[in-house]
């Protein structure tokens, strides 16, 4: 059974827990996640899913082994299961299923990439970034990966450090303008493409993890601005494996020249979708998740 | 009081659905078996039902179509199935490999459609029988499921037996007033079978938006909660009828199969319990073994409807 | 958004029953008021029902008569009550101290029987309505529980309307097809107010003996695992009738109780709650003010029934 | 609130733990009991009865006030609840009801008293001898007092050199073997009796509390030989304070010259009942409660 190395308090309402596993860690792509469950006991009943935050080796042991042994998840306090997990003490064992779902769909050569994220969202981010940047010392150019962070104040601005670190240039706003540009991150995501020429953005590719409200204008800047963007969503699981239909994000395919709408499993073949299969339509609905 | 590890046989014969174990995946709850694969061993189970199958595809309810509430859960999956013609051209020739009897769940929302799906299966070698969700909303009445009403029942399931030379095995909705007449309407229409309970229809609120929490705002309640409910409809129904009783709700393990086997079950179905723990089917499996040999009972049908009741009571 | 802390007045009149907030405690949870007097300050309580009361006594079921489930439990307590007249003698003085509106909640094996407990109940002052319940089994038509036959339901509040003047709530038994027939039966009949749910029927086994964990084989499922049921069912009846709804089932707390009041309850009654957490009722009543406060609404009537359902599906 | 003070495993499945609740301590009487809270979440739901097993007050706190601050549980690993309860630590905050039910009767001037407890029955029974053996240096002779313990084996034999530092004759029997006398405890009792004159017995009160089948014997035993006895029953209960009729106890009891059968709460009259009103023919459904 997984472990838990650490599970710490990072801020307020967020909370940063090492596992390790390393059957998971090492098939583990950035944008998987792992269902957990939470208790032995029957409340509560279904497993929680969180994406895989960060991939990394077990501290006391630099084994030479390239493949990672830990995952990390980043996760808030939002109610009574997240509670019980942020309980959870150094060094218990964790009943995970993972890695599941679709990661992002990475090409060979990513020139130069945009991630934004919100608030939580962050989360299976990072492990994006980690990837993005390549193993060793590629990529290093502080122009080639830029992440967007918003959140409602200074204190929902997660992994800023984290991001710089890897070489990263971090651009951040926040609705209250306790850190970084007071407003939204899409609105600064605008300015930013605004500044480059169509010739620019012609390699670049758009990553989203964040709030429907911000994916779904991520989405429409992407569709105007005819840049790739694939953004992860989330949705109320009960298997995580693609069995109970539970999961259903409405899309949008082509069939004999309709547009129709097709209910795809977010925990199979999402949770990153390319932005322009989302049925962004159906929001008022899916808002309420 | 360790002895020798004699082998429990674990083998039932339900009305012509053989099995190497009492122990099934329910509809709906374990997809096309390919989901689990990676998870559990399926050739372990004693069989596996598909999710429920109609005669054309179905795009299902909209989102969200799951709650947790306490000790269960909701889903409004809806109709959601790709129809049964891509079902038997996509999803029948690998589950086959499993080499698990296969039970095909079926429903239509016409009589007809019933009859419909029933004859385009039989016939399929890899299908060992069927499973007949009776609890789907009956167009032609207004919506009134099929399952609520004797009558309806008969009509159902009488399609049914006259379109398919395979084993019948008739699944109960549990929202009725006496789910003993709708088990012997179905028992004299020709089922082979029984099965219950189906999901309880329940709600979920959001009180901050005031809204649903379900899209289609009701949805079907499964899960330890109903387990209470269920156990009692199997020992309802098992002391009225004469074919096999397959017990269906909240099992989650070995204890709660037993509970049903002992009021009358003689086999089981596992839904809501994969979710939460893929590895439950083998352990129940496993101790439904331990439990025959630590009881020295030779058979699961020893046991099947083995509850004494008390014979006396006091003013 | 810190507002001037302005008094929410949270009383209610449903039927004729007038009570200073929507929270009730629900019939045979609570004793007879004295036996939680120490634990709740029970002159806070909108109403007390008392629990079920015949005419004559009775001795009830034979142990065990609980047994925990999952979210939920399994009562057989059965028909023990010490009869109408030793609650007026022995009981309703003390219970008039709390100043608290009493209902009483009364039940009887014949037709007969119902009118005359609430004939004799009729013109008592401190008693402030009757709830009937209607899930008991009706001896004359072997055993089937009166409330889950629509003339049956028709004929015993037709009696109790006649035989006394009081605000009548009729509660409705869960275990039905269709509860809305139920309920606009008890409408038709002359009920003031309808209360539901009762509890759902079900049972447990002891896997080690064999034998039903109840002395009584069978139990009433009360407790949160039933509250979505509940929620559908209050909801189901709210679209169906024009008179005031009362919501039972599983609430343990303000979310709960503003759920039932969302689909449609004028007020609610807590039952298993208060054995796990004896404060529950003064929370709601505090969460019932907090709510109506932070979302600016005056009154609890304006939250009655405000759900809002999606107009628009994909197919 | 309540608040763990210690929660010790005492051997293979019992543990005993320590609680600091004045307001419960000081007006707790033996044979009376608390119902726990096991948890905040709904699995297990409802609240576990447990005897006081011991009036004490608060280590680090010698205060001159004579009533007791803590009062302890012995437990034995049962089920999920007592699993649950087994993880509690040290300054956790624990949600109490009590004290609940009539403890012990107990006249002004008991003579002699013989105490009878089969397995985790002595957790009541310990607080029962405190009192008995009254507060200052009374009734310090060790005729005065002589508890009976049977247990399956020498595991089940608990609290022996409590007893026994109190200054109680402690005799053991165990099914086994293993420690003290091989057989049941009630055989003990008879021999006991037998050496004692009905004159000496004459004084002599019976207290019990243990497994059914040696209740009732017990309770035989005391009626062949017209001893007063008091026993402890268990019941499963719901409310614990009287609400819900759950925790019926069948009692025979004399109504206009009949017998008949009236059920009582364990909870409210009991759990402590004389033991000849208590319907004992109706053990059949009892044992399995
Ligand atoms: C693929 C995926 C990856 C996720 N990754 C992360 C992550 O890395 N970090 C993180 O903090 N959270 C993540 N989430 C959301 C996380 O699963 C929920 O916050 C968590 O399940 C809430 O559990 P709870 O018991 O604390 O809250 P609950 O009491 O169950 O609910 C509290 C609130 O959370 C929402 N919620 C509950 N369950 C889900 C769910 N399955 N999906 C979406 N919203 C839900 C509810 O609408 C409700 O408003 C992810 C969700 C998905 C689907
Ligand atoms: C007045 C009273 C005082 C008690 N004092 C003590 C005590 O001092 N120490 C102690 O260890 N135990 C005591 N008990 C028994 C204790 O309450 C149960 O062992 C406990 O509730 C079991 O909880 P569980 O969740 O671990 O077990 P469960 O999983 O609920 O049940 C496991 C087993 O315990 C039995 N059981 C469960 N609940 C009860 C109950 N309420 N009453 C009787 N049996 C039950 C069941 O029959 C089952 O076989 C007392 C019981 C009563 C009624
Ligand atoms: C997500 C989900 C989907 C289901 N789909 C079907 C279905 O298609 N056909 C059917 O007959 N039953 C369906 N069921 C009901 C289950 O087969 C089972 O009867 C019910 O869940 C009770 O068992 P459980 O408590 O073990 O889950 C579904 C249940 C769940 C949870
Ligand atoms: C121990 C117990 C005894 C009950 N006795 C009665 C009764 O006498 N009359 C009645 O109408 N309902 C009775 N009920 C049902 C409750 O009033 C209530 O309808 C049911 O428990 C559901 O609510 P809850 O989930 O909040 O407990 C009883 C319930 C319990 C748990
Ligand atoms: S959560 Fe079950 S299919 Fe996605
Ligand atoms: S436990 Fe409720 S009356 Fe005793």
């Amino acid at each position: 059974m997984a472990r838990v190395i650490f599970n710490r308090k990072i801020s307020s309402d967020y909370y940063r827990m090492r596992i390790l596993c390393p059957e998971i860690a090492s098939r583990a792509k950035p944008g998987q996640f792992i269902m957990v469950r939470i208790t032995e006991l029957l409340d509560p009943l279904l497993r929680r899913p969180f994406g895989i935050h960060r991939l990394c080796h077990e501290r006391d042991k630099h084994t030479d082994n390239n493949s990672p042994s830990c995952i990390e998840i980043l996760y808030k306090i939002v109610g009574k299961g997240t509670i019980v997990l942020s309980e959870k003490k150094k060094g218990e064992g964790i009943d995970l299923m993972g890695p599941l779902g679709n990661g992002f769909y990475l090409e060979q050569n990513i020139e130069t990439a945009v991630i934004v994220a919100g608030g939580i969202g962050v989360a299976p981010l990072f492990s994006l970034a980690q990837v993005l940047k390549g193993v060793k010392g590629k990529n290093t150019s502080r122009d080639k990966l830029t992440i967007f962070i918003g959140g409602e104040n200074r204190k929902d601005i997660l992994c800023l450090n984290d991001f710089k670190k890897i070489g990263a240039r971090v651009v951040v706003s926040t609705i209250d303008g306790s850190l970084g540009t007071k407003g939204l991150v899409t609105d600064l995501l605008v300015n930013f493409l605004r500044k480059h020429s169509p010739l620019e953005t012609k390699n670049l590719k758009l990553f989203g993890c964040g709030p429907l409200p911000m994916l779904r204008t991520l989405s429409e800047i992407a569709f105007y601005k005819n840049i790739p963007c694939q953004v992860s969503l989330e949705s109320r699981m009960a298997c995580g494996v693609g069995a109970c239909q539970g999961c259903a994000v409405p899309t949008e395919i082509n069939k004999e020249g309709d547009r129709v709408v097709l209910y795809q499993r977010a925990c199979k073949e999402g949770p990153v979708f390319d932005s322009t299969i989302i049925f962004w339509d159906y929001k008022s609905i899916l808002l309420k998740v | 009081m360790k002895q020798l590890h004699k082998k429990i046989d674990l083998s039932v014969d339900i009305g012509g659905l053989k099995m190497r174990n009492p122990v099934m995946a329910a509809s709906g709850t374990f997809g096309y078996g390919e989901e689990y694969e990676e998870h559990v061993p399926i050739d372990h189970l004693g069989a596996l039902i598909t999710k429920g199958i109609s005669l054309k595809p179905h795009s299902g309810n909209p989102p969200p179509r799951l709650v947790e509430t306490t000790g269960g859960m909701l889903n409004a999956i809806g109709l959601q199935n790709i129809g049964v013609k891509a079902l038997i051209k996509e999803k029948i020739p690998n589950l086959m490999k499993f080499g698990t009897p296969i039970i095909v769940n079926v429903f239509g929302s016409t009589l007809r459609e019933y009859g419909e799906v029933a004859r385009i299966l039989d016939g399929i070698d890899a299908i060992k029988g069927l499973e007949v969700n009776i609890s789907c909303p009956n167009i032609k009445r207004g919506g009134i499921s099929f399952g609520t009403d004797p009558r309806q029942v008969f009509k159902v399931v009488s399609k049914i037996r006259k379109a398919s030379a395979l084993p019948i095995m008739v699944k109960l909705s549990p929202n009725v007033t006496d789910i003993t007449t709708i088990a012997r309407s179905a028992e004299e229409a020709g089922a082979d079978v029984l099965s219950l309970i189906n999901t309880l229809t329940g709600m979920a609120v959001d009180v901050d938006n005031r809204i649903p929490k379900l899209g289609n705002i009701t949805g079907g309640l499964s899960g330890p909660a109903i387990k209470p409910i269920a156990l009692r409809m199997v020992w309802e129904v098992y002391n009225k009828v004469n074919i096999p009783i397959v017990g269906i709700g909240g099992i989650f393990n070995t204890y709660d199969a037993l509970e049903f086997i002992i009021v009358g079950a003689s086999a089981i179905q596992i839904g809501t319990a994969h979710f939460i723990n893929p590895s439950v089917a083998m352990e129940v499996i496993n101790g439904l073994e331990n439990y025959l040999r630590d009881n020295h009972i030779g058979t699961i049908q020893d046991l099947v409807g083995s509850l004494e009741t008390p014979t006396f009571s006091i003013l």
